[in-house]
């Protein structure tokens, strides 16, 4: 099996699904010859055709706009916001069109659309360019909300998503486009949207993240492993909806969790997740569930972005502050 | 060395039935006696339920309601244009159109009183749902009028929107959209000299609004709007036009809104009555009737035949739409996604009471 | 003193300031001869005419956009958005400009602006008129939120928006508008931003909720009253930032808390609150945080809408379970 | 009745120096001799910072950088016609405009380092910090118009935009509002043919960007981009209608991004090499030399004295820049809001390891 990137699992993922369904197409800035400035969309143009390859103008709630009416005419269109950070011109759109139009039309017209992102920081790059927005879709009724962690699961997240009949917001961690190379089947698999991953078993505490904060908090599971701390890890891997039982379950078993994520702290997903583990486990908890996030701060500039993103020593202290509470 | 003039533009204005019935018959696009008629009909029956429905909302038998009282053959001309294969994005000030499009009269009604089942529009019909942001639906439009062009579908795509719409930035990116990729779409604008309160002019500088074409690379022409003659013939025009491969089209339909915004609003606060009568002498349906009548396709005998069957379809339309039940409060959840999630599924049985408490 | 409906408080507090101030103008649609849709602004084009009161164009982006310019070039805009469901196409402008361009530019520059917007659902208006999206914008770095619950406090509230030297985000639960009257003085009064304010006093249970929303807690409240229950209720009035400190000592004394929010319940502000308590306040907690909130559904139209906002029945039944965990 | 033509529109070209340096003297701008070489200055000075920026990224000693090589008589020419008290707002690829504009290079280079001190302009310099979102400035550019206006300030402002920016909504929602209230404001597209990969035909239908004005009843101009007296000339025309209270302008230069869209882009992916060699030979700096050699103004110890004078600048900016200690980490908090808030002073003080940890 060969071993990709996300970036590469990404690709091969839009190539085989454009192969199997033809109302499957790609649009978005630089997606055509240019095969999209991360190169996720590289080759599509040379074998679909700037039929179902296309550069579009630079309009993002067009972008969004425009895939809905193809949604809801039939077609499956996958659109690129080229950086999280530029998707807020889409919110109207998105909000306001796409997560309803099934529930408005009670059910008349549906719109399968994926809007695939690159999101989070920590490649260096300009304003803008490394936010991590996810809870204000995951707030949003009626929008999916994926993001990968790993090239394998691009894979068969992405397939999953393409082929859901509702809008599923596709959030790629650009940190992790290059960072790591894992076997990925040429074989069609999908992997189910809704669903988190356990990671690493452990009894000690759970940990979850997802995205790029994966890396980090894996890191941190091993960093606590030489110590003889065991985590129990889990990748959310579908922040919309959320999976309670698996998160619950593991929370009622280790009795303390951490939470990792890059977004600000104030209402980010990991509030939610705080009170979901509270309504569903207070009683199990040993201590306060922990936060370990970006600050109520703006994403700086790269000369202070490391100090804005949790990295595994973060979140090793929230595990010790768990541990020893 | 240059400065020269490198492009230049033309916006027209088209005519055809003037105020006082008066007709060119060079420009009069070839409608049958009958079509001329059908006109008439749906200009009348929309004219119907709008007094309805306006009725209605004071006895409080109808929630907010927008009136399109004025604009009778801006609507009905520019939908008459329209197969049934086309599609069609209504504003939220359409009733006129829909009725065209056949949408049930009673759908229409449900909808304004605050039932989403008044957007389950019927399968096989190719009608948007309304849409209350204003433009927002323009994109869409262009996109499923991108679909249709890929898919190889030989139908028109054609989006309703008012003066007030033009300002908003997804008419922009809608109509470039439209203009880069050369989409089957009609833009039809009905410049109505108002939004909400907000004159055309505190809307924008330019002239006119079909001029706003030029910025996309294609054609926009003005007409009049109380003109059901030149309405259809622009629109059918543009609609043909956008079959043919020959993209999208700007319509501009200068008319007016003779109503309040709403019924939750009060022009007199803003706007002369004087104003409002200027307009009362070009009303779209009292010039096609003078013109029916001398062509001998009107008298009162008709007119009476014609009220009486629309005032019997609004009618039987209320007593349908008030004979429906309430609206389930699990399809409040039941189509949030194709099917309930697990999450919603709980918060449903939660509201239904899974604990205890019974709520429907 | 005058008895107030909260459109006149807001009103006063608008001509007193404009009076007071002169850089102080008000923008958006419809707020000048119409006096706004609610009659918000109702005589200021009157009495400042038309240069300081101004009628825009239907561009909710570009009315938040011109607004920053004004605020940075030395103005104190008071924008309007008409309806909370429209504020979505100006995201764009608030995220990544007004928030940020204090820090962006290191101090240089900064962004007095106060965005209005009637906000929530309960007065059987059409769609996208009822929505209670206050948690996206508390997630935005860089911006305050606040939500006057009353008349008198709506007065005092602007006050301090207006003379705020950053962008205050200035949510009117519209529900309320005209629902409730209350003495409010003419004399100059200002609420300071960022204190939560304790409405009633009690040692049974915590009740926090802000906006049209106290009214429901309010009376759930007075019904648990009547069955010997002492209800702290909270108006958390800045929904961003949170006063800690109120809640938390409030949590602390009754060990029992409910949450009240008309928004969808993921990721909504009740989240972040759970989480704090969570945090500051675990091991006080007698019973989990109950949120009883709004639906991950679309807000419904009017035929529905009474089953999707939280009412006092639900409150009630929320502090049963708390009380009787 | 009437199908009959209600407005027209021209679209203006304007060029005075073509690229054999031959300048159409009835055209020129009325600039002294020691302006003209100022210009030229400006302009070399802008390609050194601009070569030293791109070989400083190659070797890791700058983030990403957007080259301006090709756009000097763009950039240079419309910040001329600037006066101090004008307000500028720049794009993200305006370093030629801002050497103009006096913003101290140190400070351009810091920003591309990623440092937000590259944004702290400089207390009395009234430019703003360069805006990433594409377009998003644009209305808040007629904003300060709009401020100024009401203040009675005699001031323009001036925004900077890209071929791509007029894709954006807010370019329409801004344009449109400066027309609406007939603001003091320059909108300076630079149409450089290219967004990232996406060429001007897939941004728009229309021929120039320059008629996009009409949509606002506003002028547009269309001018050489690469000849900076075209551009001087439009842009102090249009800076001087601005201040004077004539309204808005579009004016379009049209020129070419001669380099890659950032260093983190490769051109050569989408377009050829042959295109980019078409324009070589229209190079702004060029043909101003060839004008200014043939008027006497320029020859090679000039030459020598102009570069070895910038390259001395930029080598002192780059020192100061890298002499720069560290930005401290507290400032991500400090410039949130005015004041901290005990929330943020919290999240501070837990960074700096309020509980035994240190991080700084
Ligand atoms: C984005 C948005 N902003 C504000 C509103 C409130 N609103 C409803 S209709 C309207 C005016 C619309 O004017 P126009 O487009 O001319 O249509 P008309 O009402 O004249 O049919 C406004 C401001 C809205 N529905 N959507
Ligand atoms: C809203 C937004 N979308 C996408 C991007 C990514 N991006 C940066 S520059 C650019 C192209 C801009 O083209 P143009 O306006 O012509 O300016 P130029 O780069 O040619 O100077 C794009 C797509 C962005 N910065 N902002
Ligand atoms: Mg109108
Ligand atoms: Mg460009």
């Amino acid at each position: 099996m060969a071993k990709l990137t996300m970036v590469e699992a990404i690709n091969l993922a839009l190539k085989q699904e454009m192969e199997r369904d033809p109302s499957v197409v790609v649009l978005g800035e630089d997606v055509g010859k240019n095969g999209g400035v991360f190169r996720v969309t590289q080759g599509l143009y040379e074998q679909f055709g700037d039929a179902r390859v296309a550069d579009t103008p630079l309009s993002e709630s067009a972008i969004v706009g425009v895939a809905i009416g193809m949604a809801v005419y039939g077609l499956r269109p996958v659109a690129e916001i080229q950086f999280e950070g530029f998707i807020y011109a889409a919110m109207e759109q998105l909000i306001s069109h796409a997560s309803r139009i099934r529930t408005r039309s009670r059910g008349r017209y549906y719109c399968p659309l994926v809007l695939r992102m690159p999101y989070g920081g920590g490649i260096r790059a300009p304003e803008h360019h490394s936010e991590s927005n996810e809870a204000l879709l995951v707030h949003t009724p009626g929008l999916k909300v994926v993001a990968p962690s790993t090239p394998y699961e691009a894979k068969g997240l992405l397939v999953s998503a393409i082929r859901d009949p509702d809008p599923v917001i596709f959030m790629e961690p650009k940190r992790v486009y290059r960072a790591i190379k894992e076997e990925v089947p040429e074989e069609e698999y999908s992997i189910p949207l809704g669903q988190s991953r356990i990671v690493t078993e452990g009894r000690d505490v759970t940990v979850i993240s997802w995205g790029a904060m994966l890396q980090a908090t894996l890191k941190a599971a091993a960093l606590m492993g030489e110590r003889g701390i065991r985590s129990e890890v889990i990748d959310l891997r579908s922040l919309s909806p959320l999976d309670d039982e698996t998160i619950i379950e593991s929370v009622k078993k280790t009795r303390r969790a951490v939470i990792v994520h890059e977004a600000p702290r104030t209402c980010g997903l990991g509030a939610e997740l705080v009170a979901r583990i509270n309504e569903k486990a207070l009683l199990y908890l040993e201590a306060p569930v922990e936060r370990v996030t970006g600050f109520d701060t703006v994403m700086p500039l790269p000369k202070l972005e490391q100090h804005y993103l949790p990295n595994a020593e973060r979140v090793v202290e929230a595990m010790d502050r768990v541990l020893n509470f | 060395m240059p400065k020269r003039t490198i492009q230049s533009f033309q916006v027209e204005w088209l005519q055809v039935l003037d105020e006082h019935g008066n007709c060119d018959e060079e420009l009069r696009p070839p409608l049958s006696d009958k079509e001329i008629q059908k006109l008439y009909e749906y200009m009348v029956l929309a004219r119907i339920l709008d007094e309805k429905s306006f009725k209605l909302q004071r006895e409080g038998r109808l929630g907010t309601y927008a009136s399109i009282l004025g604009q009778e053959a801006a609507q009905v001309g520019s939908a008459f244009a329209l197969q049934p294969s086309d599609w069609m994005f209504p504003s939220f000030r359409e009733a006129g159109a829909s009725v065209v499009r056949g949408l049930p009269l009673r759908m229409i009604l449900q909808y304004w009183s605050g039932d989403e089942r008044g957007s389950q529009i019927p399968e096989g019909q190719n009608d948007f749902p309304i849409t209350i942001p204003v433009g927002t639906h323009i994109p869409i439009a262009a996109g499923a009028a991108w679909a249709a062009k890929m898919k190889g579908d030989n139908i028109a795509v054609m989006a309703y929107l008012g003066d007030g719409a033009t300002s908003k930035g997804d008419f922009h990116e809608g109509l470039n959209f439209a203009g880069v990729f050369s989409l089957p779409v009609v833009f039809l604008c009905q410049n109505n000299q108002w939004a909400i309160s907000v004159p055309l002019s505190r809307q924008t500088r330019s002239k006119t609004l079909a001029q706003k074409a030029i910025a996309y690379g294609f054609d926009g022409i003005q007409v009049d709007g109380n003109d059901v003659f030149a309405v259809y013939q622009a629109a059918n025009e543009a609609v043909k036009r956008a079959r043919s491969g020959g993209g999208p089209t700007l319509i501009e339909c200068v008319t007016y809104r003779m109503g309040d915004h709403t019924t939750a609003d009060d022009a007199s606060r803003y706007r002369k009555e004087e104003d409002v009568q200027e307009w009362r002498k070009k009303d779209p349906i009292d010039r096609l009737k003078k013109y029916m009548a001398a062509r001998g396709l009107w008298d009162e005998a008709y007119e009476q035949r014609v009220t009486a069957a629309a005032r019997e379809q609004v009618e039987v339309a209320v007593t349908e739409e008030e004979a429906v039940p309430p609206p389930d409060p699990r399809d409040m959840f039941r189509y949030t996604f194709a099917e309930l999630t697990d999450e919603l599924k709980g918060q449903m049985e939660h509201f239904l009471g899974g604990d205890g408490r019974v709520r429907l």
